[in-house]
């Protein structure tokens, strides 16, 4: 359960450069993007983000029942906090 | 004139969602359900409510956004369609963390986690 | 050096998901996408992916003269190892 | 009719590439390169060049392939243009750890690493 606030900090940390850099194509991309297509690049900057998240997502996720899983699930969690600066 | 009038309210929301001035974004999704709900398109209907949610989470009203996000899901629901709900899985899951219920907050982590695999 | 090959599978794993989420979306763009909008996609794609990868990546070396940055490096790698699946 | 040349053959390259086929992609990039400098055009040298790599490290050529990632690297340095580097410095990298080599992919990865956080 410790870990639940690290998937809120993850997710923002992602999402923070998700939008960050979708912003920016959109306004190098101007105004010749049809509706569809702006669609599909906010669509594909989800999809790669969510497919990289799912991973450590999952890992920081544990039943607590299985004694392992749980010691590893915490050691994801402080090295995902190392890694991405989540601490603060 | 009425999708117009939707669409250029979808569009300032969201524009002071980026800008940060989340009551004035609420007050433009707060224009933009009715009019979403009179045309009968749940899919902008998905947008002004998660709109609104965003718009209380960022304002710190947890319990109205998690109202709000719920209303994505019960579209969704109803609609068998549902594109949205990740995100709207995600955005409870963050209001309960910031409630300090870690408990609730890890059954809805545990559904977004479900659907960042899929394509919506 | 141990985390070296670490670096090469989660740079492989990564870049299977940009290119898969990429071509999927390119693939319905159509054709009404210019090229300079499909080079600015494609960037996309490569930003978030890079901006992402950068803090694993940074945190997967070690100059191994600081003994407790090498025990974290090697934390590190296990746990992207294992939230990455990245063994086999 | 020599940039249209070229442009096909960057592109059968590529997608040689995709389906697999490293021979067939290099024979397309390997007719791409000296195309791309009679036109002077150095960003579609660097494609070539890169094409050649991916190519030869598909098919185990690892020494080959850091020789045509080098390549990438050159031309950057003599137009002062660094687009690829990053994307080269990674690739040589690889290589060097399939070579068993981690003391040299290590640095080229630092290389690598530091380029991440740039827009290229």
């Amino acid at each position: 359960l410790e870990t639940v606030p690290t998937i809120k900090k993850l997710r923002a940390y992602a999402e923070g450069i998700r939008t960050a850099e979708l912003e920016k194509c959109l306004g190098k991309m101007g105004e010749d993007l049809t509706k569809k297509n702006r669609k599909l690049v906010e669509e594909l900057s989800r999809g790669i983000v969510n497919k990289l998240l799912h991973g450590p997502m999952q890992h920081l996720r544990s039943d607590g029942t299985d004694a392992r899983t749980v010691t590893e699930t915490i050691e994801n969690m402080h090295a995902l906090e190392r890694m991405f600066d989540l601490k603060a | 004139p009425v999708r117009e009038e939707l669409m250029s309210c979808l569009k300032a929301g969201k524009r002071w969602l980026r800008e940060q001035k989340p009551v004035n974004a609420f007050r433009e999704f707060e224009k933009a359900l009715p009019l979403a709900k009179q045309l009968k398109d749940t899919v902008e209907e998905k947008k002004a409510a998660r709109g609104l949610g965003a718009s209380c989470q960022r304002q710190g009203k947890y319990k109205d956004a998690i109202k709000y996000h719920t209303m994505v899901l019960t579209i969704s629901h109803m609609t068998r369609e549902s594109s949205g709900n990740t995100e709207a899985y995600g955005a409870i899951a963050d209001c309960y963390t910031e409630l300090g219920d870690l408990e609730t907050a890890g059954k809805f982590y545990d559904k977004y986690i479900d659907g960042l695999e899929q394509d919506d």
